[in-house]
């Protein structure tokens, strides 16, 4: 009862929040003047950059432009990218599934090793162990992604030569259907196992890049809040019943622990996805973030404009969901503040 | 009962189901060595009620958690002392027929302190189980009360339930490996995968009600009415009263020997605790487990034990018959105690506190603990220990820790 | 606390003012937990280090005239090696010495992350303080800007406004002040409605202080330690974001700058030109580490919620 | 615990696995994998900007009446099988009317014959559509009228003689020629509209197909089976929008085949196992510092302490020219891959005078002389350079600033290094918003081009900048431009531009920072590489690769 009224409560939120992002995007794009520069070439004359304007109604005033954006928006025009010379629209999906597949990549490295190593250390507490997890998550805490991705392609890739960079082996996968975008699936849903394991080959670097860091956010989450939960009483009182530590730890606490942690996987998210634009351009991965770094580099608005708002939508639906699953998980959880 | 017998050797007389000696505890602060148990001695006859009695912090919880090795290590230290154990295992030397090292009991006796972790974890809710202070916070709230209480049957159990769901012995190969992972929680991935599926599933579904059924038992052995519907609830949807009825259920399933009970009313509405009192002390005379009741209230160990001992900072000040040292304490903090009890003697409104605070127990010195508090005080009382002594030759089992009876 | 500290206090102290002394104590005890943590201590070591290099750089190096946030660069000494002459951690493609840009780069950061600190402390305590104490509409309208603001990633919303406000260090200072100035007013508010609702502000309402004697003497004082322990941490992320957007290429041409360092340096990796990225990299990893460091030691004994229990 | 033990084993095990496969053979064989710099915008030659992304894919899978070979300048046989020259009769004796046969038995990647109609179809829809991003100029300011003769032949008279247009006009990206049933079923042809389909598709003769274009990652392109001349001997990959170091580092790695560079990565390159470098040769894109004539009053960035008619005394320009640190910019950015060139006129382009003086060295005294005769050493001055940013103009902006900074500390320069759309709008401007900038010019095959657009008081650029303003001799500078594009006597235009080269060493009206050279990389395992700096990058053309 309680929790349905607080999901409600949000989704009435949301879209006002939506609104407040769009029009804060559009007053961005606009407080550094008209997004014409983008569609002209430095070879243009006044005359030319005119018609420009007129084709792409940047001659109109700016609320006007405002409206005539929500417009396009709904009718599922997100302008037209200088970067990727096409309609956002079109080159929208695919980089989305590129990016999506990096982050998610990234977020099961990260979850995955943050959880393990969070309950290492939190249940060896001041041990060795737990020495040495600190100081990796307290670093990845503090680590440019731009370095460390350097420092990975320099040592892998350029050294060692084990890992490539980019996406894919576009030898593979102009032969595979892409029913979904993500090359991985792609590739298991054609059957090809060489494409797949070609795709996962191309995953591993720019992840583990990515990774790093919400691991540490993770791990160092998990210990503290594993630590908290392993003083409560019902950690002894289940001791007290004669239980291993092993089911101790991973039925009681651990299951406890992880309650806090799943707001931190929440805000990782958009850790990642922010991480994507870094990480993207090192490792050449044609996604998103990559294409937003350009448009950044070449002040294509639209590109900017959407991104941005897709991103912050995505980021607003994500915490919105793991507030639910947070509610639903933790039993002693009193909603709102 | 010959007191005097306990202290120096290894056994216990015929009629103690446990004996402390000497326990000291101590904690890691950044500010030094915390004494918190310093060279605490009592003996637990089996079949009574003992009663710990003292103020927070005395070190009365840190001496119970002790029983079960409960205590964290680090910060935890323990500086030394035993706490002998009456086990239901035949005594290893003998074979039952009864020897010197079992006190002619012709069971094992053992020292907690020294068990190895399996070897007290065999111990652990089985022969020794536990009530906490604050069932709110000793109930897991991420699982239900079924779950919890199962475990119990679960860890020390495991024939019990095979036998209550009828297939002890048509058990064989992977579904009794299977089985037996399920019921000690030691399934992974895989094996939980298969158990998901026929024919495992069956067997595993017989199991299930088995263990229901325990639980079920359990929790009515407590009152809990509806045990069915209790025990698929959260702890956070039930009351508190109720909660400790489950943590009751819980700790006596298995008819411990010895019940240690850790202020268990404390939290608990005035009305409640007097029907959880009753009732651990009606099961108490039931089962005849011995139990060891911790409190901070001297008038409540007055209703329920047979035997007190009253804890100062870390140490043991005065023990004896409940009704003794109620009656006549010798111990001025002791007598301070029941002076500070309303009761039907005092007139209204002159309830005595106790002056000063309890001291600091880091790295304490030498001498009586309550000596700055102490209206009594001697010059020798910040000089040397007092030790606990008989009061007189006549009642050798109250003794008292103070140099006005030397 | 020892007995010599406790004296001291007393002497320091001199006046009768007991409420003086027990802050004092406090503070003295607070400066000892810090210390008393050895991680905290050594991220506290190289905060000082590379604030001794911020500020002495023109003592430490030869300032480049007229501008020394400026590179000099020798462009026909370009990707020289570590150790050469004149050049000890060699040189960027641009013949910029990466010794200069390393040490200038933390004096670039300290101005960078000091001015974002100072603006985004008082902009979000401002505000925060205002949706606190006023609340009602004007709260709700404020915090619902707030989440306006949080519902964007912060590294995502800096870029964008840098970009479109072009490539320049003013414009990633004036990025990152409207990114990070929000969580102050989140901390803010939550601090005021906190203390509104303890006793002794209650207290001093009846005592009939006004509410801006209440939020001067009780309410602000009160609330450092939270805004506190939120600055010095974002004294590294500020410099890790800001470099990350330097690196992704919104600096100005040629300054010292690490992100932009780095990214100069990136052109050179695949013919082994190491030192030009990693050099600077390197710093950013250790400011943002030393601050997190000490930011965490000050939370840790600040901020009783997440203090560790026994 | 045990479970990341394992799975960090499996993870070591594989890789060292994989790095035991690894051999040292040719990668990807039976393809081309090109590196390129640029995203293409359009494949419609209609649409293409010049110098555009867009423009090196044409060059493969269009074909033009006329082509560059790849020895230099001289003109090879298109779609067209002959040369017009006036010697064959093909044009005719007053340079205004020139005749094409067209190839025979030609057919476009769509299966429909090419005949004299497509030709004049493409030819007048790229007039008709008048893009302002395209190139219709390139056309319709030196085309009277085109007819079709009959089936394969193709005629077309000038607006006046023009000594330029067969390779300047004719060899365009421009003038590609396409498929005429193909554009009108797919959209026809709209006055001021881009065609969505003839930006994404091919409808073109060349020697390869388009097979697939993902955006931001790869054009692919086929081998086209029919082509009329010798086909390709692998198919390409053209991959997209690598950083140049990446594509250094792809290179090296033997990922790509060839790559498009710049000489400050030609360090990075030389002496790499399995690569080879090529250079030689200039690119036609001087690099330059521009010097606004015609600043509106007001509308500098405020640290800007200059006259608005600053570079209106040619002794300040000259001054600048003296002051720029060549040495600097050539040996540092440009490894040393280059030249200087002071004027608008190419080395490698008719009529460059190798004899006419050059501003190669920084000469400190004259610039003193000259700045303190214009009266600016003393008080100094500060002057913002817009330039777009990381690449080689933001390095020849601050090579200009430590040049200036280092003569006198009084001069400030401040770079603007800018998104390249910011950059483009402010250059697009009129009057330029701005007292500098730096950036470069698309190749021409012809001086003309260059002197008219660049040079001329009149001409596109000399118009918005306004060079009126300050050459001391405009009206002769216009003279003899306008003369030498309609000399049609070799010796007498090659004698009218080495006059204006020795006039506009005098009164420069741009700082050429230099002439970048061609550097292009490959694995040694590419067989037959040519490179023409005619040529957008990548040529696949009449190099037929492999490996």
């Amino acid at each position: 009862m309680q929790i349905r009224d607080y999901i409600i409560r949000r989704l009435l939120v949301l879209p006002v929040l939506i609104i407040g992002t769009s029009i804060i995007v559009f007053a961005l794009t606009r407080i550094g003047g008209s997004p014409i520069g983008i569609y002209l070439s430095h070879e243009m004359n006044p005359a030319e950059v005119q018609e420009m304007k007129e084709r792409f109604h940047l001659d109109k005033p700016v609320p006007v432009q405002y409206f005539y954006w929500i417009k396009g928006v709904t009718q599922g025009d997100l302008g037209w990218s200088g970067v990727a010379s096409a309609p956002v629209v079109d080159v929208f999906p695919k980089k989305f599934a590129a990016t999506m597949e990096l982050a998610i990549a990234a977020g099961i490295v990260a979850v995955s090793l943050g959880i393990a190593l969070g309950t290492f250390a939190g249940a060896r507490r001041n041990k060795l162990a737990d020495h040495i997890i600190r100081v990796v998550s307290v670093g990845g805490a503090s680590m440019p992604l731009f370095w460390f991705a350097i420092l990975l392609l320099i040592i892998f890739w350029v050294w060692l030569g084990w890992f490539p960079i980019g996406r894919s082996d576009p030898n593979l996968f102009e032969a595979i259907a892409h029913p979904t975008g993500f090359y991985t699936i792609d590739a298991l849903l054609a059957g090809n196992f060489a494409a797949f394991r070609d795709a996962i080959w191309h995953l591993i670097m720019p992840a583990v890049a990515l990774g790093y860091g919400a691991t540490a956010i993770i791990a160092r989450m998990m210990r503290s809040s594993l630590i908290e939960e392993l003083q409560e009483d019902y950690v002894d009182a289940a001791k007290a019943k004669g239980l291993a530590e092993r089911v101790v730890l991973k039925k009681h606490a651990r299951r406890n622990a992880l309650i806090p942690t799943v707001t931190v996987i929440g805000l990782t998210f958009g850790f990642l996805l922010q991480g994507t634009v870094v990480a993207e351009i090192i490792f050449r991965w044609p996604g998103l973030g990559r294409w937003m770094a350009s448009a950044v580099l070449r002040g294509d608005q639209a590109t900017i404009m959407t991104y941005v708002m897709f991103t912050s939508i995505l980021f607003l639906i994500v915490n919105l969901v793991v507030d639910i699953i947070y509610a639903n998980l933790d039993r002693r959880v009193v909603l709102g503040e | 009962m010959s007191p005097d017998t306990i202290y120096s050797s290894d056994s216990l007389s015929g009629d103690l189901i446990a004996s402390v000696s000497d326990l000291k505890v101590y904690f890691q602060s950044k500010q030094g060595m915390v004494h918190s148990v310093d060279g605490v001695s009592f003996d637990i006859v089996d079949g009574e009620m003992m009663g710990l009695v003292g103020e927070t912090g005395c070190g009365k919880s840190v001496t119970a958690r002790a029983f079960m090795q409960l205590i964290q290590t680090p910060p935890g230290v323990l500086a030394g002392g035993s706490i002998h154990f009456k086990s239901q295992k035949q005594c290893k030397k003998c074979t039952g027929s009864g020897c010197d090292d079992c006190s002619n009991t012709g069971r094992e006796i053992v020292d907690l302190l020294s068990l190895t972790e399996r070897q007290i974890r065999e111990l652990r809710g089985d022969r020794i189980a536990m009530i906490f202070q604050d069932p709110g916070k000793a109930l897991n709230p991420g699982l239900t009360i079924r779950s919890q209480v199962a475990e119990v049957f679960q860890e020390h159990r495991e024939s019990d339930v095979f036998e209550r769901a009828g297939i002890a012995d048509t058990m064989s190969g992977l579904t009794s490996y299977l089985l037996k992972q399920y019921v000690r929680q030691e399934t992974n991935f895989i094996t939980k995968l298969l158990l998901k599926f026929p024919p495992f599933s069956l067997a595993r579904k017989k199991v299930d009600k088995a263990i229901n059924g325990l639980v079920s038992d359990a929790l009515a052995e407590t009152q809990i009415p509806n045990a069915n519907k209790i025990m698929e609830r959260f702890p956070h949807e039930l009351s508190g009263g109720m909660k400790q009825r489950v943590m009751i259920a819980q700790a006596i399933a298995c008819n411990p020997d010895l019940l240690i009970a850790d202020e268990p009313t404390t939290a608990l509405d005035v009305t409640v605790q007097a029907r959880v009192l009753d009732l651990i002390k009606d099961l108490q005379k039931r089962h005849k487990t011995s139990v060891l009741y911790i409190s901070h209230d001297l008038s409540l160990v007055r209703r329920v034990c047979d035997r007190v001992a009253v804890m100062y900072a870390g140490k043991i000040v005065e023990t004896g018959d409940a009704e003794t040292i109620f009656i006549n304490p010798k111990h001025p903090y002791t007598q301070g105690l029941i002076k500070a009890l309303p009761s039907m003697t005092h007139e209204r409104g002159k309830l005595e506190a106790i002056e000063g605070m309890v001291p600091e127990l880091i790295e304490p010195k030498a001498g009586c603990r309550f000596a700055s508090r102490c209206k009594q005080k001697k010059a020798n009382c910040d000089k040397t220990d007092p030790e606990l002594k008989a009061v007189s030759n006549k009642d050798k089992s109250h003794k008292v820790s103070c140099f006005l009876y030397e | 606390m020892t007995q010599d500290s406790r004296t001291n206090s007393i002497v320091i102290n001199g006046l009768n003012d007991s409420a003086f002394k027990v802050r004092l104590n406090r503070n003295l005890e607070i400066i000892q937990s810090v210390l008393a943590n050895p991680t905290t201590v050594i991220g506290l070591v190289i905060v000082i280090l590379m604030l001794m290099m911020a500020l002495l750089a023109p003592v430490i190096t030869e300032p480049n005239m007229p501008d020394p946030y400026q590179m000099p660069r020798d462009w026909q000494a370009a990707r020289s090696a570590p150790l050469t002459p004149g050049h000890v951690l060699g040189t960027t493609n641009r013949g910029g010495d990466v010794y200069y840009g390393v040490v200038w780069g933390a004096r670039t950061s300290l101005k960078l992350s000091l001015i974002v600190v100072c603006l985004t402390v008082v902009l979000g305590v401002t505000i925060g303080s205002i949706a606190g104490i006023v609340g009602g509409k004007v709260d709700e309208v404020l915090m619902r800007i707030v989440d306006v603001f949080l519902s964007i990633p912060e590294l995502i919303f800096a870029l964008a406004i840098a970009a479109i406000l072009g490539p320049s260090f003013t414009n990633i200072i004036l990025a990152l002040v409207v990114v990070f100035w929000v969580k102050y007013a989140r901390i803010m508010r939550a601090q005021v409605i906190r203390i509104k609702q303890r006793d002794y502000v209650d207290a001093a309402r009846i005592m009939g202080d006004s509410k801006i004697q209440i939020y001067l003497k009780d309410i602000l004082p009160n609330s450092f330690s939270p805004v506190m322990v939120q600055a010095t941490l974002d004294m590294g992320n500020i410099v890790l974001v800001g470099a990350t957007l330097s690196f992704i290429g919104l600096s100005e041409a040629g300054i010292a700058e690490w992100g932009v360092l780095v990214s100069e340096g990136q052109a050179g990796i695949s013919a082994g030109r190491w030192w030009a990225s990693t050099f600077p990299g390197l710093m950013v990893f250790l400011w943002a580490l030393a601050f997190n460091l000490v930011g965490d030691g000050l939370r840790d004994v600040l901020d009783p919620r997440t203090e560790t229990k026994r | 615990m045990r479970n990341l033990i394992i799975i960090t084993q499996t993870i070591l095990l594989g890789v060292f696995l994989a790095v035991g496969a690894q051999a040292q053979t040719v990668k990807n064989p039976g393809i081309l994998v090109h590196a390129a710099d640029d995203e293409a915008t359009t494949l419609d030659p209609a649409q293409v900007e010049a110098g555009e992304g867009g423009e090196t894919v044409i060059l493969q899978v269009y074909d033009r009446l006329l082509e560059f070979g790849p020895s230099g300048p001289e003109l090879v046989p298109g779609l067209a099988s002959v040369v017009p020259t006036i010697d064959n009769g093909m044009i005719s004796d007053d340079g205004m009317t020139y005749t094409f046969k067209i190839r025979e038995g030609v057919v476009f990647h769509d299966g429909t014959d090419l005949t004299a109609e497509d030709v004049k179809f493409s030819w007048d829809r790229i007039v008709d559509m008048d893009l302002p991003e395209g190139q219709s100029g390139v056309i319709a300011d030196i085309v009277s009228d085109s007819k079709v003769i009959d089936d394969y032949t193709f005629q077309v008279t000038l607006l006046e003689p023009s000594a330029s247009f067969l390779n300047s006009t004719v060899v365009s990206m421009a003038a590609s020629i396409v498929s005429q049933d193909a554009v009108m079923a797919n959209g026809g042809v709209v006055e001021g509209e881009p065609n969505q389909y003839m930006a994404q598709n091919v409808a073109g003769t060349g020697p390869y197909k388009l097979k697939a274009w993902n955006r931001g990652e790869n054009i692919l392109l086929d081998i086209n089976e029919n082509y009329w001349g010798e086909n390709a001997k692998l198919a390409a990959r053209i991959e997209i929008g690598a950083e140049p170091d990446v594509r250094v580092l792809g290179l090296r790695a033997g990922n790509y085949d060839t790559i498009e560079t710049d000489p400050s990565f030609v360090a990075d390159i030389e002496g790499a196992d399995g690569v080879t470098l090529h250079t030689g040769g200039l690119l036609l894109e001087p690099i330059h510092v521009g010097f606004n004539l015609n600043i509106p009053e007001g509308s500098l960035p405020k640290e800007d302490t200059i006259p608005t008619d600053f570079f209106h005394d040619p002794r300040v320009r000259q001054a600048f020219n003296y002051a720029f640190d060549y040495d600097a910019f050539l040996y540092g950015p440009l490894a040393g891959f280059g030249q200087f060139n002071p004027h608008y006129l190419p080395i490698g382009i008719f009529g460059h005078d190798a004899d006419a003086p050059v501003y190669g060295a920084q000469d400190k005294a004259k610039a003193e002389a000259l700045f303190r005769d214009a009266g600016y050493w003393d008080k100094g001055f500060s002057v913002s350079v817009i330039t777009e940013e990381s690449n080689l103009f933001a390095d020849a902006a601050l090579v200009l600033k430590d040049s200036m900074e280092a003569l006198n500390p009084n001069f400030r320069i401040n770079v603007l290094a800018v998104a390249e759309a910011v950059f483009d709008e402010a250059h697009a401007q009129n009057p330029i918003e701005y007292a500098m900038w730096v950036k470069n010019a698309d190749p021409f095959a012809d001086p003309h081009p260059y002197m008219s657009a660049y040079q001329h008081p009149d001409g596109e650029w000399g118009e918005v900048h306004g060079f009126s303003n300050g050459y001391r001799n405009p009206e002769k500078i216009a003279e003899l431009i306008d003369g030498a594009s309609i000399e049609l006597d070799v010796e007498k235009r090659a004698a009218m531009y080495a006059e204006l080269q020795r006039l506009l060493f005098d009164d420069p009206m741009w700082l050429i920072t230099a002439q970048e050279g061609v550097t292009m990389a490959y694995r040694s395992w590419v067989k037959g590489f040519e490179m023409n700096p005619l040529w957008p990058r990548p040529s696949l053309r009449f190099v037929y690769l492999d490996k």
